[in-house]
């Protein structure tokens, strides 16, 4: 395996002298961002388990990765998101209730209950673009927005996260190459979590991890410890900071582990070994950023506490507010389709709204185009 | 004969082609250990080697792209799109290559293959899980199109397929994975591809469906009788493509009034080919408007999916639409 | 006004966009100093720098997924498929990304942005430089397809296609490039989308046709009328999607004879939705069985390509068949 | 650049000893076959600019990247050509009138005049797979061919050539992934002729050259003078060792150059720097060879005179049978859609015979579906 940056050790401590770039308020909200993923994730789990919500997708172990690489970006910003970057969401301040509400698909989701869960998408306060299912395929989108604001002028940077299986994907080898001839301000983070659902690194790519295969656009790389988060922070900040000044992309790979399923819906004790999961138990990367924290004297037993209950206490009662909001309106099925509703859809929808009523059902909304 | 689910009799069709013919083998994304996301490849890497039964790359264009070469050179491969809705990175290795492969070559060579796919709505799935593409295959010249709604018919047709010398694009109903179960012969047996299955028998209106639909449809023509004394005469194309075109204006001319049922959108979907069709060959026999129920002409929606999809009422509707024309 | 031919109103109307608007910029395979391999980009990265007009890596996935990343964050890419045979590598970013993002993200993403792609026949190209894929995009919700026949069309589309808010496919009848001359207004003017053209009047035969069949069913309509007094109402589609349905259907119900023409092959092609829609709306206005005329179900030849694309014999046999009937 | 394998020498000088494992006969007929490809670019030129053919792809400056890979692989092996490998061809022994016949469309091609000119494809007497326009599909073609000799426990070899552009396709990415995974029996060959129609290198990609992309899929690489016969010859012979032994597959990169345009309707003054063009006629590969001949005693005036008469009468009959051939029959057109024609495409063909037949016109065949 190629050398890995690390910065935390495991006991929590640091090399002499190491400055993060932090202070302590925002030390502390990287912390508070991991516990509010993990209440996230148990939140939903227990939702999904009840069937209150279709679907999650778990992140625990990845947390540092996301709220690591987050912790690099400026709100101007763009984050081109996975399905599973839950953390670099909450780090930027993108509510848990607006989370909720698309865990929920309800009418106050910013996707108008269109997609599954976690198929987030935000413009405010940090853009985290649309998230969308087929793989990979964001790669390319984030390269030519890239590409936008360096016709510009600006110094926007765009972060794009996906998956080691995402390696495999069209759009990875068509935004690598267009990033690296175009010397776009893009930093690729490729979230190393062992698996592709069920299919292991080894069955994905022949080569040794995949930060390597930057090697073949001709861009730089760097491998990063990805449970910690300093190690991923400073990876990444090197490579915006390489993207600010006109020098290009950067690929970064982040290696962690997926401590769970791949959604709730899968079962991995099908194919991932035991052992594995207890090796990566030891990297926890709370954890180990708590042990930091400590050593540093910002973290006891008291701030825990606090903190957990608070955590949980915010995405329970964003769950109920998501809960308890109405279901999307009928029209929300026709519109934006195009910008304006074209005939054809609209008298599709007039059918249907009057099929509703007809049928007596209320509970779908107004059924009437916005104008 | 066994009575079990669909996904059991895709199962079960698998196990027979593999155990029959070492040639044929199985790939996918998550088809080995984890059994594909639906369990239709379970228990064949156990049985048959990761050889023959294996995860790939998450790479359609590659999992297409290489069951190409490997039919061209011998084997039968039978490859796994997960979803159907990503099948599109593939669609040039599909549409350009499988499809044209025996033409441009003067028959030299050739792909015989079979490609697997779960498709259409009911699982609240989304925009991206939820998907019905056949039209796009379906005019798409070289490859064939099938579509199963019944065990049954999962198994002889999917037989069927594998035993086919041309590409084959084997879309399965997803939404009727677990929802129907039915008695599947034991062992070998194929059902010929472009051929009909009529669903029910009836001399008042004619109804044209596959896949998930065909439930749908049988509730709405029991329906249509009870409720009004109407004769439906159900037909499951189940092979869009090369479709049984005779036997498609046989069954409109019996009835003069027609449905075409789909989930698809309307627009250009596979419901437009039947009415032109019958348009084209048979108007003077028809004795009302050409009806479609579909999806809607926009992406899928999630939570709102059961207002997309089409369901009995919106069937039944169109049967009384066209009855009382 | 200057007369023109196709190609080169293209190129006018590529040049009066970027000189109006600096957010718009053209890219693709060779369309940089070589000027595309038809000249439609010709002299664009003279005037307008390198920046703005740019050879692409051969990726058309990467061509099309980086014009979607431009158009979200406020440029108006024009992104150039060197032939619409070759957009499938592409299909996977058009279909589910560029014609979904906006519903997707509940309005908050847009790709407002151009694909300009050379399509059809009549260059012995063969399979892979001669497709007519319009069928797939206008059965893909959330895309428009727009394809001229004419020089001043050909500008006036092309610009209003470049205003609009929503991602375009602009297919251009290569055959026509430089087969056609006409007039073209100087400097910015739009041609509505969504609006039919009449190209000629009648009242015995509707037919329906874009691109490059609409000299050739020109040329069939005055045989009609010159050999049989036939006079043939001939309709311009040239936006199919969304497409002006109720002019259609109006010009149907104004004959109640009706002809389809289109090069790609007949099954489930873009002709089987007009079937459709007035087998459907109008069906009792119908005097006449609604005919198509369309190339085979068959991938594209070469050496007889002039026997596989419909020709004005085949147009007015399909004429006098729908009059005589 | 990266080191650049290199074996003959400008002047023709070989190291001392150096044996390339070719009789005097082979090494004629690798000489004869570079001359054949000439002849052949030669009469299709003239055949496109009298409209006697369509289209033609012009090979000069790449003949000995084309026969020194050729020369390496055996009758058994398979061999996925792009559009431009007439030299692969022709050094396996298929006959020009069979590949002119192609050229010419007509009713002896073996595409059935289906395809346009250039797109050969072959069984006998070696695989020469059919060639598609679509840029490196056909790769993951090669590796799934080559996966089944493989389980079969053949020892057979598939040679994939494709150009520089073709690196940026969806089908490199794919293949060379698939192959490195599964340790397939594969050589992937990138002519590096320097440009994509019009796109240069330094457009296409920020790597360094093209075989480093091999590290992007863990799978050895070479990188090697493509106007060097023995060059390319060595380094694909090595690597279908590699393959034979089941060691998996090799990216080789022979940096050559198109010495024209893309094709005969391509003008390259647009965009090729005309220094250029005079920098590589000085490295002409043929002309090394000869070279390397006359040293070896192979080679005089006379050879060369007789050889040239030779191969351009050959190409020049070639041309000659096939102009005279007949234009495929009608029924070809709806042939071959699938193993069996279908009543859709039976009855658009007997619309068609009908038609024809109907105007009078009796040049386009029976007519009649082969039963
Ligand atoms: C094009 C495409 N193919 C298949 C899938 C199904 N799928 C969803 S997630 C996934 C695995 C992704 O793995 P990776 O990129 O490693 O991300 P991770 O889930 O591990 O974060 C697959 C195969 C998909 N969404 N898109
Ligand atoms: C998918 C696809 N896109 C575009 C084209 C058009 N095209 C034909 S050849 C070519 C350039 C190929 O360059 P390269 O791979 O370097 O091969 P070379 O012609 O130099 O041998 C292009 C862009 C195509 N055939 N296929
Ligand atoms: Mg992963
Ligand atoms: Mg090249």
């Amino acid at each position: 395996m190629t050398d890995m940056l690390t910065v935390i050790r495991p006991d929590g401590a640091t090399k002499k002298g190491y400055d993060a770039g932090l202070s302590d308020d925002g030390l502390l909200h990287c912390y508070r961002t991991m516990l509010l993923v993990r209440s996230f994730d148990e939140i939903c789990l227990k939702l999904q388990r009840a069937g209150r919500i279709g679907f999650s997708i778990p992140n625990r172990g990845i947390e540092a990765t996301q709220v690591g690489a987050a912790s690099a970006m400026r709100k101007t910003d763009w984050i081109f998101p996975s399905y599973r970057d839950f953390g670099m969401a909450l780090y930027h301040g993108i509510s848990p209730v607006d989370m909720m509400h698309n865990m929920f698909g309800n009418a106050e989701d910013s996707a108008k209950g269109r997609q599954m869960p976690v198929h987030f998408s935000f413009t405010e306060p940090i853009h985290f673009y649309s998230i969308s299912s087929p793989i990979g395929t964001h790669l390319p989108h984030a390269v030519g927005a890239a590409y936008a604001s360096k016709l510009r002028g600006e110094d926007t940077v765009h972060l794009v996260s996906f998956g080691d299986g995402g390696t495999s994907s069209l759009g990875f080898h068509s935004g690598m190459n267009f990033a690296a001839v175009w010397k776009a301000p893009v930093v690729f983070l490729c979230q190393n979590n062992g698996y592709a659902i069920s299919c292991p690194s080894d069955e994905q790519t022949a080569s040794d991890g995949y930060a390597v295969k930057a090697e073949a656009y001709g861009m730089p790389h760097a491998t990063v410890d990805g449970n910690d988060l300093f190690a991923v922070r400073q990876a990444v900040s090197e490579a915006t900071e390489r993207a600010r000044k006109g020098e290009g992309p950067t690929l970064i790979e982040a290696v962690t582990f997926r401590m769970g399923g791949h959604s709730t819906s899968d079962d991995p004790s099908r194919y991932v070994p035991k052992e594995l999961f207890d090796e990566w138990e030891k990297k926890d990367p709370v954890e180990r950023f708590r042990r930091f924290l400590e050593k540093k004297g910002l973290w006891n037993q008291t701030v825990e506490d606090t903190m957990r209950k608070e955590t949980l206490a915010e995405i329970d009662s964003a769950a109920k507010i998501a809960e308890k909001t109405d279901k999307p309106g009928l029209e929300t099925i026709f519109s934006d389709v195009f910008a304006e509703v074209p005939g054809h859809i609209r008298r599709q929808g007039e059918f249907l709204f009057d099929l509703v009523k007809r049928r007596g059902e209320a509970s779908a909304g107004g059924g009437e185009f916005p104008l | 004969m066994a009575n079990m689910t669909l996904i059991q009799a895709v199962n079960d069709g698998l196990k027979t082609a593999m155990r029959g013919d070492e040639s044929i083998l199985c790939f996918g994304e998550d088809v080995g250990p984890k059994g594909g996301v639906f369990l239709a490849t379970e228990g064949l890497t156990t049985e048959f080697g990761k050889e023959r039964c294996f995860d790939t790359p998450l790479s359609e264009d590659g999992i297409i792209g290489t069951a190409i070469g490997m039919a061209m050179n011998g084997l039968r491969p039978v490859a796994e799109i997960q979803f159907q809705d990503f099948i599109f990175p593939a669609f040039d290795q599909i549409v350009s290559e499988a499809a044209k492969l025996r033409y441009r070559s003067g028959g030299q060579y050739t792909a015989p293959m079979v490609i697997r796919t779960p498709y259409g709505g009911g699982i609240r799935g989304g925009l991206y899980h939820s998907q019905s593409g056949e039209a796009y295959f379906a005019h798409t010249a070289g490859l064939k199109v099938v579509i199963p709604s019944t065990p049954h018919d999962a198994k002889g047709l999917l037989l069927a397929s594998i035993q086919d010398p041309d590409p084959v694009l084997f879309m399965e109903p997803k939404a009727l994975y677990r929802a129907v179960k039915g008695e599947v012969p034991e062992g070998e047996y194929t059902v010929d591809l472009s051929t009909l299955r009529t669903v029910r028998e009836g001399r008042d209106v004619t109804i044209y469906c596959y896949g998930a639909m065909v439930p749908v449809v049988e509730k709405a023509a029991a329906q249509a009788k009870e409720q009004r004394d109407i004769d439906c005469l159900v037909v499951d194309l189940r092979t869009l493509m090369p479709l049984d075109e005779e036997g498609v204006l046989e069954a409109a001319k019996q009835t003069g009034r027609v449905v075409v049922v789909h989930e698809a959108p309307r627009f250009c979907g596979y419901g437009a080919e039947i009415s032109a069709l019958i348009a084209e060959n048979c108007i003077e026999y028809m004795e009302a408007p050409v009806k479609r129920v579909t999806g809607f002409d926009t992406p899928f929606p999630n939570t709102l999916e059961h207002h997309y999809l089409p369901d009995d009422r919106r069937v039944l509707d169109a049967i009384e639409a066209v009855y009382d024309f």
